[in-house]
C-alpha cells in the first residue's frame, strides 16, 4: 500500500504539472483526468474507497465530461500566444514560497496515519447523520448551480439582440445633430429609449 | 391641543398641496397659503390670549429644576409614545417658543409668497417640500423631548434637501449634499450626546426617560459634561453657523430657491440659537462657563470673518449668505454672555436678523428672476432701473448694517451690553464688526445699485406682491426699532427661567463686572420690572 | 495497511494545490483555469480525506463530499460563464477582460 | 408750549416719510412744499417752544419730555424722550433756522435735478435725525440720531450716485464716521456697566457721584466719547473723510458738513462735561486733538485748488478752535464757535454752490476770477462770509467766537502757550486762506462764462445768512467792549461757566490779547492781499518752484493721512477679502473631500480589472498570512 501511495502521488503531480503547462486544451484536461486518477488511488492508499470512487465517477467521470462538452462547444484547442515573457516567473517565486511555507508547517510535527480503512457504511452513516444538514445545502447548492447555469448560458441569445439594438440606437442619434443647444424635446425621446431598453 | 396643530396644519397641508398641483399649479400655491398662514392666525390669537399670562412675573412653581421650568410654560401636551425608553410625545409653548413658531409661520409664507412667479416646474412637490419644512421647523420648537427634538431636526433636514438640490441655481446638488453631510453628521453627534445622557440620567435614577425637564440637573462628572455639551455644541453650531463649521451656509444659500434661502437663514439656522438657548445651556451650564472663552473667540473671528468674505464676494447672494455668519457670530457672543441683556439681544437679533436677510433674499431672487444673474460684476446702477427696489435694498442694507432705529441695532446693541460684562474685548471687537458690516452693505449697493447703469439693462420695478411682502417686513423692523418691548415682554419669562435654571452663580456676570458686581446684579434679575436698575444703582451709592 | 505518514499525504496535497495555483496564475485561458482550480479542490479534498484517514473517522470523506458538490456547481457555473464570455469577446483569454477597472 | 416739544423732530420726520411714500406721484413744487415747509414749521415749532424756553425757564432750566420707553430690560430701560436746556436750545434753533433756510435755497438749486424728490426726503430725514440727536434724552437715543446723521451724510454725498467716485465718498464718510462710532458705543458699554443708566441728567449725576477724577474708568470713559466726537467732528486722525465728502451737493455741504453734523462732536463732548471735567488727561487729549487738527487742516486750507474742498478744509479747522476749547473746559467758548461758524460757514458754502452753479459746474478757483462784477450779491455775502471766518475784529460774528476761543486757550486754567501760539498760527492761517478764496474768485481776470445768476430762493438764504454773521457775534461782546453778554448768562445755565484764571488770565482776556488776535487777522489779510493782487503771478511762481512744491502737493492731500491709512488698513482688508474670496475654511473642508477622493484614485488605481492579477494578491495575502501563522 505504501509502495501504492508514493507511485500514485509521483503519477499525480507529474500529470497534474503536465495540466498547467500544456498548450493544447484537450491533452491538458486528458492529462487531468490521469491527475485524478492517481489521486483516487492515493484516496484508496489512504484507506478511503468510498471517496477513491467517486473521485473516478464524479470528477473524472463527470466533472471532465463537462469540461470536454464545453471544448468542444466553444470549439478552441489552444491558447493565444504569450503576450509576457517571463510571464511565469513572479507566479513560480509565489508559489514555491507558499509551498514552502506549507510544507514547513506540515512538517514541523510529524503524525503517521492510522491505517485503518473507512468503508462505505461508516461514511454513508456519517453522511446521513450528524451531517444530514450539509447534505441538504449541497443539494440546494447544486440545484442553484444548475438553474444558475442555465440562465447564465441561456442569455448569451438576449445579449445578441441588446447589441443589436445598441447598434440601431447609436446610429439613430449620430444621425441627430443638434448640439449647440439641447433640446427639451429631443432629451426626453432619448429618455424613453432608454427606459424602453 | 392647539400645539398639535401647529405640526399638524402644514403637515396635511403639505400632501394636499401636492395632489392638487396635478389639477392646478394656482390651488397648490393657494393651498400652501393656507398652510402656513392659518397656523399663523391660530398663534397669534393664543398669543393675545395668553398675553396677560406671559407678561405675569416669573412664578417658580414647585421645587427643582423640572419645577422652575414649569413656571414659564403657556401650554403643553404630553403622551406617551416609547414608553418603554421612556420616550414620550411632548409639545410645550413658552414666550420663546412663540417667537420662534411666530417666525416659522410668516417666513414659511413669505417663502410660498415670494416663489409665485418663480417657481413654475413641479410646483406640488415644491409647496409639499416647503409646507414640510415647515411643519418640521414648528416641530423643532415645540418639542421638549430629547427624541422628539432631535425627530423634527432631522425630519426637516430632508425636505430642504430637496429644495436645494431640485430647484436650486447651477451647483446645487454640490450645496444640497454639503448641507446635507454638514448637518447630518453633527445631528449624530447630538443624538449620541442625547443618548449617552439619557443613560447617565438612567444609571443615576433607574428611570429612562428623554423628557428635558426630567433630565435638567442630571449629575455628572465635569468631564463627560464637557464632551456631551461639545455634542450638542456641534449639532448647535453647524446649524448656527460658527465660525470654523459654516462653510456650508453660503453654498446652500446660495445655490437653493429663494424660498429656500428664506426659510435657510430666516429659521434653520435659528434652530441652532435656539437649540443652545433651550436645551444645551441649560443642561451643560458649568461645561458651558468653561467653554465660553472658546466660544467668544469663535463668534468673533465668525463676526469679522464673516464680515469680510462678504465683503470680498462676486455673487450678490452669496455676499448676503456671509452676512448670516457674521451676524450668527453675535447670537453666539449673546448666548454665552448669558445675561439677561443678552439673551433679550439674542431673541431679538433672530428675528431681526430673519426679517432683514429674508428681505435681502427675496431682493435678490427678484433681481435674479428679472436679469438672470447674481453677479455684482453685471449689474450696476440699477437705481435709475428700477428706483424702488434701490431704496428698499437700501433700506435692507442699513438693517444688516445695524442702523439705529430698525430692530437689528436694539438686539445688537443689547447683546454687545450684555456681553461687555462678560468681555470688553469680545464686545469691542463685535462693534468693530459693524464696521466691516457697513463696508460690505455699502459696498453691495455701490456695485449692484448705484453708479453709472452700463449694461442696459431694462425690467420692471417691484410688483404689487413685492411692495406688500418687503414693505410689511420695513414695518415690522421699524416697529420693532423704535418699540420692541412686546418681544421682549414675550421672552421675559423664558430669559428669567433659563437663568434661574442654570443657577445664579454658574453662569454669571464673569469675573469683569466690577462696579455693581455679580451679587447685586445678579440678585436684581429676578425682580425685574425696571427696579433693577436703580437697586443696583442704589447698592453703588451705599458702598460709595 | 502499512501506515502512510500524514505528512506524505498532507504534501502531496500542497504539492498539487501549488501546482494548480501556479496554474490559475500563469494560464489564460479560462476553461484551464477552471481545471486548476478543480485541481486545488481537489488538494484540498485530498488533504481532507488524510485528515479524516489519521483518525480512522469518515468525517473527512463527508467533508470531500460536499467539496466534490461545490466543485460540481463550481464547474456547472464556470463553464456556463466561459461560454457566454466567449461570446461577448470572441476569445476564451482572461486577460482580454478587464472592464471591470476601477 | 413747551409740550410741543416733540413736534420739531416729528415734523421733518412726518414730512421725510410723506416724501419716501408719494415719491414719484408728487410733483417738484409738492415736494418742495413738503421738504422745506416741514422743516420751516419746524423751526417755527422751535421758535415757540425755544422763546417759551428762554422767556419763562421752566423749573432746573431744562424741559424733559419722555414720548415712551423704548425698552426695559432687567433695568436697561431707555426712553424715547427730549431733553431740552440751555445748549440744546442752541443747536435747535440752529438747525431749525439754518436748515430752513437751506431748504429754501435747495429748491432752486436743486429744481433741474432728477432727484428731487429724494433729495427733499434725505434732507428732512437728516433735519429729523439732527434734532433727535440732539435733544435726545438718553446716549442710546442720542446715538440713533448720531447714526441717523451719518446715513443721511452717506446718503447725500453719494446723491449723485451715477459717478461711482461720489459713492465712494459717500461710502468713505460712513465708514471712517463708524470707527468712531465704534468708540462711542464701547464708551456707552463702559458707563451703562459702571452707571447702570444712559439718560444722559442722572448718568452725569451718577459719574459725579461714583466716578474718582482722574481714575482711569473716567478717563477711558471720556476718551472714548472723544473717540465718536472725533469721527463725527472731522478731527485728526478721522479727518480724512471731510474733504471727499465735498462731493455731494452744495446745500448738503452748507447743512451737513459745515452747519449742524460735523458740530455733533462738538454738542457731545459739551453735553458729557461733567465727564470730561472729571478726567483731565482726556481733556488735554482734546485740545491736543483741536490744535493739531486746526493747524493741519489750516496749512492744508491754503493750497486747495477747489472751491468747497478749501471750505471743507476750513471747517475741520473750525472745528478744531471748538475742540481746543472744549479741551481747556471753555464749554462755552466752544459752543459759541459753533453757532457763529454755523452762519458763516453755510453762508460761505450756499454761495459757494451759487458760483459753482453759475459758472457751469466748475469747482477750480483758478478758473474762476473777476466775479466782482458779474455776481454782486455773491461777492458781498461770499466776502462777509470769509470775514467772518478770517474774524475781522468787530464787524463779523467770527471775531467774537475766536477771540473768546483764543483767549480761552491761554486764560482757562488748562489752558497754555502752547495752544494759544497754536490758536494764533491758526488764526493768521485762516485769514490768510478766506481772503486767498475772496481774492482768487472774484478779483483778477475773468476766466469762464458765468451761465446762470440766482435768483430770490437763493438769495434770501444768502442775506439772512449774511445779517447773522454780521450781528451773530453780538450776543456776547467781549468784557473790554461791553458788558453785554446774554448768550452767556443762557449758557451758565446748562454748562460750567468759563474760569479764566491762569496767570495769563489778565492779558488773555483783556485789551493785550485782543490786540494781539486784532493784529495777527490784520496781517493775515493784509499779506493774502499782497500775495494774490499785486502779487499774484510771483505767488504763484513760488509756489510752483520745485523747493516749494513737495510741501503743496503734501499739504494738498490732507498731510497723507489717506495715503497712510490706505496702506494700513484699506488695502490689507480688500487684499485678504480678495484672497479668500473662496473661503479659506472652505479649503479644510474641500481639502477632506479631495482626500477621499485621492484616495479613492489610488485604490481604484489596483482595480485593474484582470482577473489573474486579483488571484496573484489573493496568493501574496495567502502567504502573508501563512508566513504569520507558521513561521510564528
Amino acid at each position: 500500500m505504501t509502495a501504492m501511495f508514493y507511485i500514485a502521488a509521483v503519477v499525480a503531480v507529474l500529470s497534474t504539472l503536465m495540466v498547467v503547462t500544456r498548450h493544447n486544451l484537450v491533452h491538458a484536461l486528458l492529462y487531468l483526468v490521469v491527475s485524478l486518477f492517481a489521486v483516487a488511488v492515493v484516496f484508496y492508499a489512504l484507506g478511503a474507497p468510498f471517496v477513491a470512487a467517486l473521485e473516478v465517477i464524479v470528477y473524472a467521470g463527470a466533472i471532465m465530461m463537462l469540461f470536454l462538452f464545453a471544448v468542444m462547444l466553444l470549439n478552441v484547442s489552444a491558447e493565444s500566444p504569450i503576450r509576457m515573457r517571463r510571464a511565469w516567473l513572479g507566479p513560480a517565486i509565489l508559489v514555491a514560497v507558499l509551498l514552502a511555507e506549507v510544507i514547513y508547517g506540515i512538517t514541523r510535527q510529524s503524525q503517521a496515519l492510522g491505517g485503518v480503512e473507512v468503508g462505505p457504511q461508516a461514511v454513508s452513516k456519517a453522511l446521513y447523520g450528524p451531517y444530514v444538514l450539509g447534505v441538504e445545502l449541497a443539494s440546494m447548492l447544486l440545484l442553484a448551480a444548475l438553474i444558475g447555469a442555465r440562465h447564465i448560458a441561456a442569455r448569451a441569445r438576449d445579449e445578441e439582440e441588446a447589441a443589436e439594438s445598441m447598434e440601431r440606437r447609436r446610429a439613430k442619434t449620430a444621425g441627430r445633430t443638434r448640439p449647440a443647444e439641447p433640446d427639451l424635446a429631443a432629451q426626453q425621446t432619448l429618455s424613453a429609449e432608454e427606459g424602453d431598453a | 391641543m392647539i400645539l398639535v396643530l401647529y405640526i399638524l396644519i402644514p403637515a396635511v397641508a403639505a400632501p394636499v398641496a401636492w395632489l392638487l398641483a396635478r389639477r392646478s399649479p394656482a390651488l397648490a400655491r393657494w393651498t400652501a397659503v393656507a398652510g402656513t398662514a392659518v397656523p399663523l392666525v391660530i398663534l397669534v390669537a393664543q398669543w393675545i390670549a395668553k398675553a396677560s399670562a406671559l407678561q405675569a412675573a416669573f412664578v417658580a412653581k414647585g421645587p427643582g429644576p423640572s419645577g422652575l421650568i414649569a413656571g414659564s410654560w403657556i401650554a403643553h401636551v404630553q403622551t406617551t409614545w416609547i414608553g418603554s425608553l421612556g420616550i414620550s410625545f411632548f409639545l410645550a409653548a413658552d414666550g420663546l417658543t412663540m417667537i420662534m413658531l411666530l417666525l416659522t409661520f410668516a417666513l414659511g409664507l413669505l417663502a410660498v409668497l415670494c416663489s409665485w412667479r418663480g417657481i413654475t416646474e413641479r410646483v406640488g412637490a415644491f409647496h409639499f417640500m416647503i409646507l414640510w419644512t415647515v411643519a418640521g421647523l414648528a416641530g423643532v420648537f415645540l418639542s421638549l423631548d430629547l427624541f422628539l427634538f432631535y425627530f423634527f431636526f432631522e425630519m426637516m433636514l430632508i425636505p430642504m434637501y430637496f429644495l436645494i438640490a431640485v430647484w436650486g441655481h447651477e451647483k446645487r446638488v454640490y450645496a444640497a449634499i454639503k448641507f446635507f453631510i454638514f448637518t447630518q453628521v453633527s445631528g449624530l453627534l447630538m443624538l449620541v450626546a442625547i443618548v449617552a445622557l439619557v443613560v447617565i440620567h438612567e444609571r443615576a435614577t433607574g428611570v429612562y426617560t428623554f423628557d428635558f425637564t426630567q433630565l435638567l440637573g442630571t449629575r455628572m462628572a465635569s468631564g463627560t459634561a464637557f464632551v456631551l455639551m461639545l455634542g450638542f455644541f456641534a449639532a448647535f453650531a453647524v446649524k448656527l453657523p460658527v465660525w470654523p463649521l459654516h462653510t456650508w451656509l453660503p453654498d446652500a444659500h446660495t445655490e437653493a430657491p429663494t424660498a429656500g434661502s428664506v426659510l435657510l437663514a430666516g429659521v434653520l439656522i435659528k434652530i441652532g440659537a435656539y437649540g443652545m438657548l433651550r436645551f444645551m445651556v441649560p443642561l451643560f451650564p458649568d461645561a458651558v462657563r468653561d467653554f465660553r472663552t472658546v466660544a467668544l473667540i469663535l463668534a468673533v473671528i465668525g463676526i469679522i470673518y464673516g464680515a469680510i468674505m462678504a465683503y470680498g464676494q462676486k455673487d450678490m447672494k452669496r455676499l448676503v449668505a456671509y452676512t448670516s455668519v457674521s451676524h450668527m457670530g453675535f447670537v453666539l457672543l449673546g448666548v454665552f454672555a448669558w445675561n439677561s441683556w443678552a439673551l433679550q439681544g439674542v431673541i431679538l437679533q433672530l428675528v431681526c436678523h430673519a426679517l432683514s436677510t429674508g428681505a435681502l433674499f427675496i431682493m435678490v431672487g427678484g433681481l435674479q428672476d428679472r436679469i438672470h444673474t447674481r453677479d455684482m460684476d453685471k449689474m450696476g446702477g440699477l437705481w435709475q432701473v428700477a428706483p424702488r427696489m434701490g431704496g428698499t435694498a437700501m433700506f435692507f442694507a442699513m438693517a444688516s448694517l445695524g442702523l439705529p432705529g430698525l430692530g437689528n441695532f436694539v438686539a445688537e446693541f443689547l447683546i454687545l451690553v450684555g456681553v461687555w460684562q462678560v468681555s470688553h474685548w469680545a464686545a469691542v471687537l463685535g462693534a468693530v464688526g459693524l464696521v466691516f458690516a457697513t463696508v460690505y452693505a455699502l459696498w453691495m449697493m455701490q456695485r449692484a445699485f448705484q453708479g453709472e447703469e452700463t449694461h442696459s439693462w431694462s425690467f420692471a420695478d417691484l410688483t404689487r406682491r413685492e411692495v406688500g411682502m418687503l414693505g410689511a417686513m420695513i414695518v415690522a423692523l421699524v416697529l420693532l426699532g423704535f418699540w420692541p418691548q412686546p418681544l421682549i415682554t414675550t421672552a421675559k419669562q423664558t430669559v428669567t427661567g433659563l437663568q434661574l435654571m442654570t443657577g445664579q452663580s454658574t453662569l454669571s456676570w464673569g469675573p469683569t463686572a466690577e462696579a455693581g458686581g455679580p451679587a447685586a446684579g445678579e440678585a436684581a434679575l429676578p425682580a425685574a420690572d425696571g427696579a433693577a436698575g436703580s437697586t443696583a444703582l442704589a447698592d453703588d451709592g451705599a458702598r460709595q | 495497511m502499512a501506515s502512510v505518514s500524514l505528512d506524505h499525504a498532507l504534501v502531496l496535497a500542497a504539492i498539487l494545490f501549488a501546482i494548480g495555483f501556479a496554474g490559475l496564475l500563469t494560464r489564460r485561458n479560462l476553461i484551464v483555469m477552471l481545471a486548476c482550480i478543480e485541481i486545488m479542490l481537489n488538494a484540498a479534498g485530498l488533504a481532507f480525506v488524510a485528515a479524516g484517514a489519521r483518525w480512522g473517522q469518515a468525517d473527512g470523506q463527508v467533508m470531500f463530499l460536499f467539496v466534490l458538490a461545490m466543485a460540481a456547481a463550481e464547474v456547472a457555473v464556470g463553464l456556463a460563464l466561459a461560454i457566454r464570455f466567449r461570446q461577448s469577446l470572441k476569445s476564451l483569454d482572461i486577460d482580454d477582460a478587464d472592464e471591470m477597472k476601477g | 408750549m413747551l409740550g410741543l416739544l416733540w413736534l420739531i423732530p416729528a415734523l421733518p420726520a412726518a414730512g421725510f416719510v410723506l416724501l419716501m411714500l408719494l415719491n414719484r406721484r408728487l410733483s417738484r413744487p409738492a415736494a418742495a412744499w413738503i421738504g422745506a415747509g416741514s422743516v420751516g414749521l419746524s423751526a417755527l415749532v422751535a421758535l415757540i417752544v425755544c422763546g417759551s424756553f428762554i422767556v419763562s425757564p421752566p423749573a432746573g432750566d431744562s424741559y424733559h419730555q419722555v414720548l415712551w420707553t423704548w425698552f426695559d430690560v432687567a433695568g436697561f430701560a431707555p426712553t424715547i424722550g427730549f431733553y431740552l436746556d440751555a445748549v440744546s436750545v442752541l443747536w435747535v434753533l440752529v438747525i431749525t433756522f439754518v436748515g430752513f433756510l437751506i431748504h429754501l435755497y435747495s429748491t432752486e438749486h436743486m429744481e433741474h435735478d432728477e432727484g428731487f424728490t429724494r433729495f427733499f426726503m434725505y434732507l428732512n430725514l437728516f433735519v429729523a435725525s439732527m434734532l433727535v440727536l440732539v435733544l435726545a434724552d438718553n446716549m442710546l437715543l442720542l446715538y440713533l440720531g448720531w447714526e441717523g446723521v451719518g446715513l443721511c451724510s452717506y446718503l447725500l454725498i453719494s446723491f449723485w450716485q451715477k459717478d461711482p467716485q461720489n459713492v465712494y465718498s459717500g461710502r468713505k464718510a460712513f465708514i471712517v464716521t463708524r470707527v468712531g462710532d465704534t468708540a462711542l458705543i464701547a464708551g456707552l458699554f463702559l458707563l451703562f456697566t459702571q452707571l447702570r443708566t444712559l439718560q444722559i441728567q442722572p448718568m452725569l449725576a451718577a459719574a459725579q457721584h461714583s466716578f474718582v477724577p482722574g481714575s482711569a474708568v473716567a478717563v477711558a470713559a471720556a476718551l472714548l466719547i472723544l473717540g465718536g466726537a472725533v469721527g463725527k467732528s472731522a478731527q485728526v486722525p478721522l479727518q480724512t473723510w471731510l474733504p471727499d465728502a465735498m462731493a455731494g451737493p452744495s446745500p448738503v455741504s452748507a447743512l451737513i458738513h459745515a452747519a449742524t453734523m460735523v458740530t455733533a462732536g462738538v454738542y457731545l463732548i459739551a453735553r458729557t462735561n461733567v465727564l470730561f471735567t472729571l478726567a483731565p488727561d482726556a481733556r488735554l487729549v482734546v485740545a491736543i486733538v483741536g490744535t493739531v487738527t486746526l493747524l493741519i487742516a489750516g496749512f492744508s486750507a491754503l493750497v486747495q485748488h477747489d472751491l468747497k474742498r478749501a471750505l471743507a478744509y476750513s471747517t475741520i479747522s473750525q472745528i478744531g478752535y471748538m475742540f481746543l476749547a472744549l479741551g481747556v473746559s471753555g464749554w462755552e467758548a466752544g459752543v459759541f464757535h459753533f453757532m457763529t461758524h454755523a452762519f458763516f460757514k453755510a453762508l460761505l458754502f450756499l454761495a459757494a454752490g451759487v458760483i459753482i452753479e453759475a459758472l457751469a459746474d466748475e469747482h477750480d478757483i483758478f478758473k474762476m476770477g473777476g466775479l466782482v462784477r458779474e455776481l454782486p450779491a455773491v461777492f458781498w455775502t461770499f466776502t462777509i462770509g470769509a470775514a467772518a471766518l478770517a474774524a475781522l475784529p468787530f464787524v463779523t460774528d467770527g471775531f467774537y467766537s475766536k477771540d473768546l476761543i483764543i483767549a480761552t486757550s491761554l486764560g482757562s486754567v488748562d489752558g497754555s502757550l502752547w495752544f494759544y501760539v497754536g490758536s494764533l498760527v491758526g488764526a493768521f492761517i485762516t485769514a490768510l486762506y478766506s481772503f486767498r478764496l475772496v481774492f482768487l474768485v472774484f478779483f483778477g481776470e475773468r476766466h469762464t462764462e458765468v451761465t446762470r445768476r440766482p435768483r430770490w430762493r437763493q438769495l434770501v438764504p444768502l442775506y439772512a445768512l449774511a445779517t447773522l454773521s454780521i450781528v451773530g457775534g453780538l450776543v456776547w461782546m467781549p468784557g473790554w467792549v461791553s458788558g453785554f453778554h446774554p448768550l452767556e448768562d443762557f449758557l451758565d445755565t446748562a454748562l460750567p461757566q468759563l474760569d479764566l484764571t491762569s496767570r495769563y488770565a489778565a492779558f488773555a482776556d483783556g485789551t493785550g490779547g485782543a490786540f494781539v488776535t486784532i493784529l495777527i487777522v490784520a496781517v493775515g489779510i493784509g499779506i493774502a492781499w499782497l500775495l494774490w493782487i499785486p502779487w499774484r503771478k510771483s505767488t504763484h511762481a513760488f509756489s510752483e518752484s520745485p523747493a516749494v512744491r513737495p510741501l503743496a502737493a503734501y499739504w494738498l492731500g490732507g498731510w497723507g493721512f489717506d495715503w497712510v491709512y490706505e496702506r494700513v488698513f484699506v488695502r490689507p482688508v480688500k487684499w485678504f477679502a480678495h484672497a479668500a474670496r473662496n473661503d479659506l475654511v472652505d479649503y479644510v473642508v474641500g481639502g477632506i473631500a479631495w482626500l477621499n477622493v485621492a484616495a479613492w484614485r489610488a485604490l481604484s488605481a489596483g482595480q485593474t480589472g484582470r482577473l489573474r492579477a486579483y488571484v496573484a494578491v489573493a496568493g501574496f495575502g495567502i502567504v502573508l498570512v501563512l508566513a504569520v501563522v507558521v513561521l510564528r
